[in-house]
């Protein structure tokens, strides 16, 4: 069987550890198969959680976080005939898997979507905490903003500096009536738990929000502009899916591969008018073919758009 | 910064200094007993749960708040029977009770809704709306007062205006009434209300429910008033910070108002100004997420001096050993 | 006279208490529609049933000695030290710091430079909140809340912008070298030919704790320091009566206290996760606070707090790990001992006592 | 508040009676089995060793403990005393040894505290000082309303609790200790309220250890031992040394015996000693002295004139911001008189011993063992360490032994210092200060709430340690033991000496005199024969003080 562990957030994080529980609950509806799921307590289980795993037989075995990838690189060795998956990390070992999104090239297109939706030309981003992660979201997206608009405003706010920063709907909900505030009418939120605070805020404010990692535009129908979906739930599926026979070694998940993207649905489609559409789909492209490069927070830490 | 800004920073101080405020209150008649209180978070975050739960069954906010007044006594009478009834150390109380609320509020949440502790949200009238004031509209012209007026004292939840008028109605309590004369007394010398005949239990236990009630209200505020639902630890620390306002205080609800305000106009500026540039240097965000906490201990060391707590405070009240 | 004999009350109280805690836990469990049976099994199984479940079991005692010790250090001297949270992260950046600044040629080099980063960092981040209440009266309650957050905005800061490795997304440090590694219960038990415990986290800071618990005892009952930090949280006026300066002994406690917490960062930093990440600390800061406060603020009382929060820490995360049950439960049961041992004992207590007295009165008669 | 007509005065019955009352706290029987009277209209004293049970047996009459068993009747009615509310609606009022104040409250709030009329506080408020007014004219009982609880003096705490018991309008008044803290004159004050209380049928039970106080103003007298009524007489039928007999179970000295100094080299030179409070408040004003070994100097005087400053100024903790100048010489070196070699370990270090006025607050740490008090202060000593550790067993011995030569009882160095009874504390830290064998010792309110048998021990200590050729600085309010024990008398008022006496050419009416603040040239007006009034001797200081600040 394989096997899926949630990093410390859990499972229900409303974020990325919730889109991989899909993506396994998809394969279990659709094969009927079984697997384990795992959800992390603490910082040393790491290693015990996956070595159990590994010696009970589970094959593969996903893993959600970049948290993993120190831990995953002494652990795999051990175990040469167990397939492991990494999601947001690189792993350079034969029986790895490591799959990245570029969540620059999503968060690229929302922005283009941001600006061309923003009548007041200032667009927000609202944080959980501050962490690389985090900045590469809200730099891509930012890139985006100026892509379309070079002289767009763009507000940005990190919640806080400890992992309470990811279950503050309170303070995203304030952070976004301040950027409101200074003129913002279309906000992104890469907050977790605290973005729910976000569209919440947006919403009671009648102005646009932007969700993230999974499609969070049936929250408020209408006032959510579209989500910038990060498919973890897709690579968990096709991971169990190719079961024992999973193809180990690192890979990218951008805009070509499907891997991120905007959220269209009935929900939003009266937001996203034929324009945009249209443009987003061309920027899409244009990223594909490299004809635009989404400039990468991770390559030197310094992002060109916005400053942290 | 222009008027505006400093208007709608304002208003975020007092969306955000509210919550504060009643955990800070409710901390004050409690340690004004004598019972020290450092189980504000785990009442306050019971209190968030219980009204958004309630809430979102019943889509009706007031029956919201009374299940979150409810939650937040429950605690408190945990509190009680552990510190007053049985003796027991008053601050392990309230860690225990900060740990109690934490784990069953998402256990309960889970069970009965399954969305991994959080509560569905709150749409439409299932919330506390914001309230205008009359007139607010037609002054919001008027130059500067009818600005203030319309946006910042007007076009808040009710549990603002309540939390407000709890300072005054507090201090007249424990200045003007009986039961605040006797309150401060329990809290100063036991033995004092003791010997005049007062009971120092009923008292004390009076004294924790309404400190319940009032961590109830920042609770059912924080859930069903500035957010639309209950997510896990959503209080994220406001219950310590409110500790620190009601030390900060010195244990008058005056200086309440004036702490908690401080603290919520601190986290307000940093929210406004993320990363502050200097001209030559641009100051983090993290530290500009951390300037509350600073400024609030460069405050403390420079100018509010020594804060003597209630004198029996800590101490539960034995008579024979 | 005490009214019962002492070890009734040293070991029966809290037995019972624990027996109460647990039989509210097992219908909080049977509330949530699970066996509270299978639940303890897989708990005392998980942390106490195998060498690899008491790896880990003692591994969490390790951290939670280190932050209930600072704790008590500075209950004696009658301050109430909240910060241990932060204490113990800043503690993790010393002993980053150190060990990353050498290519340690061997664990037994790195480890006492590091030891001294660990309870420099700590107690550094303890002094400002001493002095401040020392010299200024700031209360310690408040200063060490928001030196808490202080320092996860530091710790966020040097993990994000400064000591990030180049490439990673991870808020870590890179890696310590090969020769910073701790030498793990395991590997210890290997070289003695027994296997034990492969592939836990603890490892050799476990007997340092255990050292440090010996060390504290001794300081706070069998020293002249130990004797006016006494003295000094008992009566402020007789301390000044016989001598002893306030704020010499309320800074002095204080640095110890956080230099105590700061230790802790050998444990989870150097030697389990041999690199710093930004939730190293877990809320062992304010276990510890619990510790303490079980532990009667006796070094011996805290080993068995921190042990008890140990077996519920890995227990409970066998739990979370193995079961459908939530892992939230654990927390619930953490809360009940914690109620029970600590702040309700006075109910088993009270009708003990009576029935000693009784038993007494009828020897005599 | 209760209403009088309501209770019934049947003449003939007592005001109180109570039968077979016992209580145990735990393991301890505080009081067996004790039956007693007292007749209304009457003082009636009670006396008995620390610990005998005198405070217990009041505080269940009172309602503050429940009696295990037993029954107690008020005015001839039997009385089911569950709390303090039934003893004051029965018209009992209590002042307890520990004051029952609330520091931090103004006099009116204390007094108006359990008996408020309504739920609001301005008409209590209001009408309590219009009682107090008339309260105070009646009795000369006069406080300020206004002031809070700890601006006042203990002789003044005193009356607040003396005034919420009348305006209970008690009928019984019952007083545990009430002239422990109280200077003579101030304690003269009391005993004249309490005469004019009787004179209008009121009924007064009167707890103390002080023998002379029984004689002078009591009709009756109980005495009780190891909570046991031993005896109740009629006091012009007994004689102090007969109750002291009964009291202690042998017989007593009740004066020590002393043969005459003989004075040395001078071991402490005080010159100009100032100092001012934080507050700038003058304290001590051109103090001088000196002390010779082998001499006794005695310091009269109300308390709140400056004594406090200067033992703590000697001893090395001055109230801290104070500003001090001045000089001290002992054994001819000088001292520094602030820095860090100012405090009281290197004070010590210099041969100086205190006895502390508090010794619950300062002169011992309450939950500390017996054993590690009698360490306390002096932990640095050789004797008490062996390298880095403290050597428990050689201080525990020490304990032991001081234990046996102070006759401290229990004689368990492992218990607790709270769990001695006030006695019994003293005598550890007199068995402390004594055994270092000091050049100086310093000497504050050594007996104050001791009884008979412990004075007379520490009395005969403090004799012998002068005899052996020491320095002695003791600080009372109480003249009697100022007579009794010093070569030289100084008095102050004010922060100043107010001038310097030999115990055998003066008398208890010169000393009250300079004590009020009345100097030699004064003299001559004051009228002969007429002490100075009480209030004004307690207010002078303050509003002298006032005025300099
Ligand atoms: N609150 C209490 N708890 C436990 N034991 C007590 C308590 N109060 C008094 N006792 C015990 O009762 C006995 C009688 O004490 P009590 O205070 O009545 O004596 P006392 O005659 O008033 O002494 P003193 O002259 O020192 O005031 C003491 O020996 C003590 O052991
Ligand atoms: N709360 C208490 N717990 C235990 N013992 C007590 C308590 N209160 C009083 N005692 C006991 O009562 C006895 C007398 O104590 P009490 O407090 O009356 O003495 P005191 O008033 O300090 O003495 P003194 O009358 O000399 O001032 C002591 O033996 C002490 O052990
Ligand atoms: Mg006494
Ligand atoms: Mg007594």
């Amino acid at each position: 069987d394989p096997a899926l562990i949630f990093d410390l957030g859990g499972k229900f994080d409303k974020s990325f550890n919730e889109a991989a529980y899909n993506g396994a609950q998809r394969w279990t509806e659709e094969t009927g198969g079984s697997y384990k799921e795992l959800e992390m307590q603490s910082e040393a289980q790491r290693e015990q959680a996956l070595r159990r795993l590994a010696e009970t037989g589970a094959n593969p075995i996903v893993m959600t976080g970049f948290a993993f990838g120190n831990t995953l690189e002494e652990v795999a060795p051990d175990y040469p005939e167990t397939k492991f998956v990494i999601i947001d990390a690189v792993v350079e070992q034969p029986n790895v898997k490591s799959i990245m999104f570029a969540e620059q090239e999503g968060s690229f297109l929302v922005g283009v979507l941001a600006a061309m939706a923003s009548e007041s030309k200032t667009v927000g981003f609202i944080g959980g905490m501050d962490v690389p992660l985090i900045r590469q979201f809200g730099c891509g997206y930012a890139q985006g903003v100026k892509h379309q608009e070079a002289d767009a405003k763009i507000l940005a706010n990190m919640t806080g500096t400890t992992p309470a920063a990811w279950n503050d709907p309170v303070k995203g909900g304030e952070l976004t009536k301040a950027q409101i505030s200074q003129g913002a009418d279309v906000v992104y939120a890469a907050a977790g738990g605290t973005g729910i605070g976000v569209l919440q805020a947006a919403a009671d404010a009648d102005i646009l929000s932007i969700g993230v990692d999974s499609n969070q535009n049936h929250l408020h129908p209408g006032k959510v502009l579209t989500s910038m979906v990060k498919r973890v739930d897709n690579a968990v599926y096709d991971a169990f899916t190719a079961g024992e026979n999973l193809e180990t070694g690192a890979q990218v998940l951008g805009l070509a591969e499907g891997g991120v993207g905007y959220a269209l649905d009935d929900n939003n489609k009266d937001l996203i008018t034929e324009e945009m559409k249209t443009r987003v789909d061309e920027v899409s492209q244009q990223i594909q073919s490299g004809e635009i490069e989404v400039h990468d927070y991770y390559s030197d830490n310094t992002c060109p758009a916005l400053s942290f | 910064m222009d008027f505006a800004t400093i208007i709608q920073i304002l208003d975020s101080a007092i969306r955000l200094m509210t919550p504060l405020l009643l955990a800070c209150l409710a901390g004050l008649y409690s340690e004004r007993s004598g019972v020290f209180d450092i189980g504000l978070e785990g009442k306050m975050l019971m209190a968030a749960f219980s009204s958004a739960a309630v809430a979102a069954v019943t889509g009706n906010p007031w029956l919201g708040l009374l299940a979150g007044i409810g939650g937040s006594m429950a605690l408190a009478a945990i509190h009680g029977i552990a510190s007053i009834t049985f003796r027991g150390n008053q601050l392990i109380a309230g860690v225990a009770i900060n740990f109690l609320a934490s784990g069953l509020t998402i256990l309960m949440g889970q069970r009965f809704f399954g969305l991994g502790g959080r509560t569905p949200s709150l749409t439409g009238e299932g919330r506390f709306g914001e309230i205008t004031l009359p007139l607010a509209d037609t002054l919001r012209n008027v130059p500067v007062l009818g600005r203030i007026y319309a946006d910042l004292i007007s076009g808040h939840s009710i549990l603002v205006y309540v939390a407000f008028a709890l300072v005054p109605l507090t201090w007249w309590v424990l200045f003007r009434t009986r039961f605040g004369l006797r309150l401060r007394a329990v809290g100063e010398n036991p033995a004092s209300v003791d010997t005049a005949g007062v009971s120092v239990t009923r008292l004390r236990f009076a004294a924790i429910a309404i400190c319940g009630i009032l961590c109830g209200l920042a609770g059912a505020y924080l859930a069903t008033g500035l957010s639309a639902g209950f997510v896990k630890e959503m209080t994220a620390g406001r219950g310590f910070i409110a500790l620190a306002a009601l030390i900060f205080a010195k244990w008058r609800p005056w200086a309440a108002l004036f702490s908690t305000f401080l603290f919520g106009l601190l986290e307000a500026i940093a929210n406004r100004y993320p990363d502050l540039d200097m001209g030559l240097i641009t100051v983090p965000s993290m530290f500009m997420n951390a300037l509350p906490y600073i400024l609030t201990v460069i405050i403390l060391a420079g100018f509010v001096g020594r804060a003597i707590p209630p004198r029996a405070g800590g101490e539960p009240y034995v008579k024979e050993r | 006279m005490d009214k019962m004999p002492k070890w009734a009350d040293v070991i029966l109280t809290p037995l019972i208490s624990l027996i109460l805690a647990m039989a509210i836990s097992a219908l909080v469990i049977l509330a949530i529609g699970e066996s509270p049976w299978m639940a303890l099994k897989t708990m005392v199984t998980g942390a106490l049933g195998s060498s690899y479940g008491w790896g880990f079991t003692l591994y969490y005692t390790t951290n939670f000695i280190f932050t209930g010790l600072a704790v008590a250090v500075a209950y004696h001297a009658s301050l109430f030290n909240i910060g241990g949270e932060g204490q113990a992260m800043i503690g993790g950046l010393g002993v980053a710091l150190i060990c990353l600044a050498l290519p340690w040629p061997h664990w037994g080099v790195a480890l006492p430079a590091a030891m001294i980063g660990a309870a420099l960092f700590g107690a550094a981040w303890a002094f400002i909140p001493a002095i401040l209440q020392a010299k200024r009266g700031s209360h310690i309650v408040i200063t060490t809340i928001m030196f808490n957050f202080i320092a996860a905005a530091l710790l966020n800061y040097m993990l994000v912008n400064i000591m990030r490795p180049q490439g990673s997304q991870d808020p870590a440090t890179a890696r310590f070298p090969a020769g910073a590694h701790l030498p793990q219960l395991s590997e210890m038990a290997a070289m003695i030919g027994i296997e034990w415990g492969k592939n836990t986290p603890v490892n050799i800071t476990f007997f340092i704790a255990l050292i440090a618990c010996v060390l504290v005892w001794l300081l706070i009952w069998r020293t002249r320091l130990g004797y006016e930090i006494r003295a000094l949280g008992r009566s402020e006026p007789a301390a000044l009566y016989a001598g002893i300066s306030p704020v010499r002994i309320t800074v002095i406690a204080m640095l110890i206290s956080g230099g105590l917490a700061g230790l802790m960062a050998i444990n989870n930093v150097m030697g389990e996760a041999e690199r710093l990440v930004l939730n190293a600390v877990e809320g062992a800061g304010f276990i510890g606070i619990a510790v303490a406060l079980m532990g009667r603020n006796h070094p011996f009382g805290v080993l068995l707090a921190a042990l008890l929060f140990g077996f519920l820490y890995q227990g409970g995360g066998e739990l979370a790990l193995w079961t459908t049950i939530p892992r939230e439960l654990i927390v619930v049961i953490q809360a009940l001992v914690i109620l029970f041992t600590g702040a309700l004992d006075n109910m088993v207590r009270m009708p003990l006592e009576r029935i000693f007295l009784a038993l007494r009165k009828k020897g005599r008669a | 508040m209760t209403d009088k007509a309501k209770r019934p005065e049947t003449a003939s019955s007592p005001a109180i009676e109570l039968r077979g009352i016992s209580k145990s706290f735990g393991p301890v029987q505080a009081n067996k089995n004790i039956s007693f009277k007292v007749a209304r209209g009457t003082v009636h004293g009670i006396i008995g060793e620390n610990g005998a049970g005198k405070s217990t047996l009041m505080s269940i009459l009172y309602g503050f403990y429940k009696p295990d068993s037993g029954e107690i009747l008020v005015n001839g009615q039997p009385l089911n005393v569950t709390d303090s509310l039934t003893a004051i609606r029965a018209g009992i009022g209590m002042v307890f040894q520990h004051f029952k104040l609330v520091q931090n409250f103004t006099v009116l709030e204390n007094i108006i505290l359990g008996v408020e009329d309504g739920k609001l506080l301005r008409p209590s408020l209001a009408k309590a000082r219009g009682v107090l007014k008339q309260l105070a004219a009646e009795y000369q009982l006069n406080v300020d309303p206004d002031e809070t609880i700890e601006e006042l003096s203990v002789g003044h705490q005193q009356r607040v609790e003396i005034l919420k018991a009348l305006y209970r309008q008690a009928d019984i008044l019952i007083l545990d200790e009430p002239t422990g803290v109280l200077t003579p004159a101030e304690a003269d004050h009391l005993f004249r309220i309490l005469e004019g209380l009787k004179a209008e049928g009121k009924t007064i039970i009167l707890i103390t250890h002080k023998l002379r106080e029984i004689m002078e103003i009591t009709d009756n007298v109980s005495v009780m031992r190891r909570g046991e009524m031993v005896a109740s007489v009629k006091t012009s039928e007994t004689s102090p040394e007969q109750l002291a007999e009964l009291m202690v179970g042998r017989k007593v000295l009740l004066n020590v015996k002393k043969s005459p100094a003989k004075p040395a080299q001078p071991v402490l030179e005080v010159r100009d000693l100032q100092l001012a409070d934080d507050e700038g408040v003058q304290r001590l004003r051109n103090v001088s002295f000196d002390i010779h070994a082998g001499e006794i100097f005695g310091i009269a005087g109300v308390s709140g004139n400056g004594q406090t400053q200067l033992l703590e100024l000697l001893g090395g903790y001055p109230e801290k911001g104070s500003t001090i100048t001045g000089s001290i010489r002992m054994n001819g070196q000088e001292l520094d008189l602030t820095g860090t070699r100012s405090d009281a370990a290197t004070r010590r270090a210099r041969g100086i011993g205190h006895i502390p006025e508090d010794r619950q607050s300062e002169g011992l740490i309450m939950d500390f063992a017996a054993w590690e008090n009698s360490a306390f202060g002096y932990h640095h000593a050789a004797q008490y360490n062996s390298g880095l550790f403290m050597n428990n067993n050689a201080i525990q011995q020490d304990a032991q032994e001081k234990m046996e030569r102070f006759d401290i009882r229990p004689r368990d160095p492992h218990l607790a210092a709270r769990n001695f009874s006030g006695g019994n504390q003293q005598k550890i830290v007199v068995a402390r200060e004594i055994e270092r064998n000091p050049d100086l010792l310093l000497v504050g309110q050594p007996t104050r709430g001791v009884d008979i048998g412990a004075i007379e021990f520490i009395h005969k200590r403090i004799i012998e340690l002068r005899d052996a050729g020491k320095a002695i600085l003791l600080v009372s309010v109480e003249l009697d033991e100022i007579l009794a024990l010093s070569d030289r008398i100084a008095v102050m008022f004010d922060g100043r000496i107010m001038g310097e006496r030999l115990p055998s050419e003066t008398t208890t009416g010169e000393l009250g005199l300079l004590m009020a603040g009345v100097t030699d040239t004064e003299r001559h007006d004051a009228s002969e024969g007429i002490p100075p009034e009480a209030k004004h001797v307690q207010e002078l200081p303050d509003e002298q003080a006032g005025g300099a600040g």
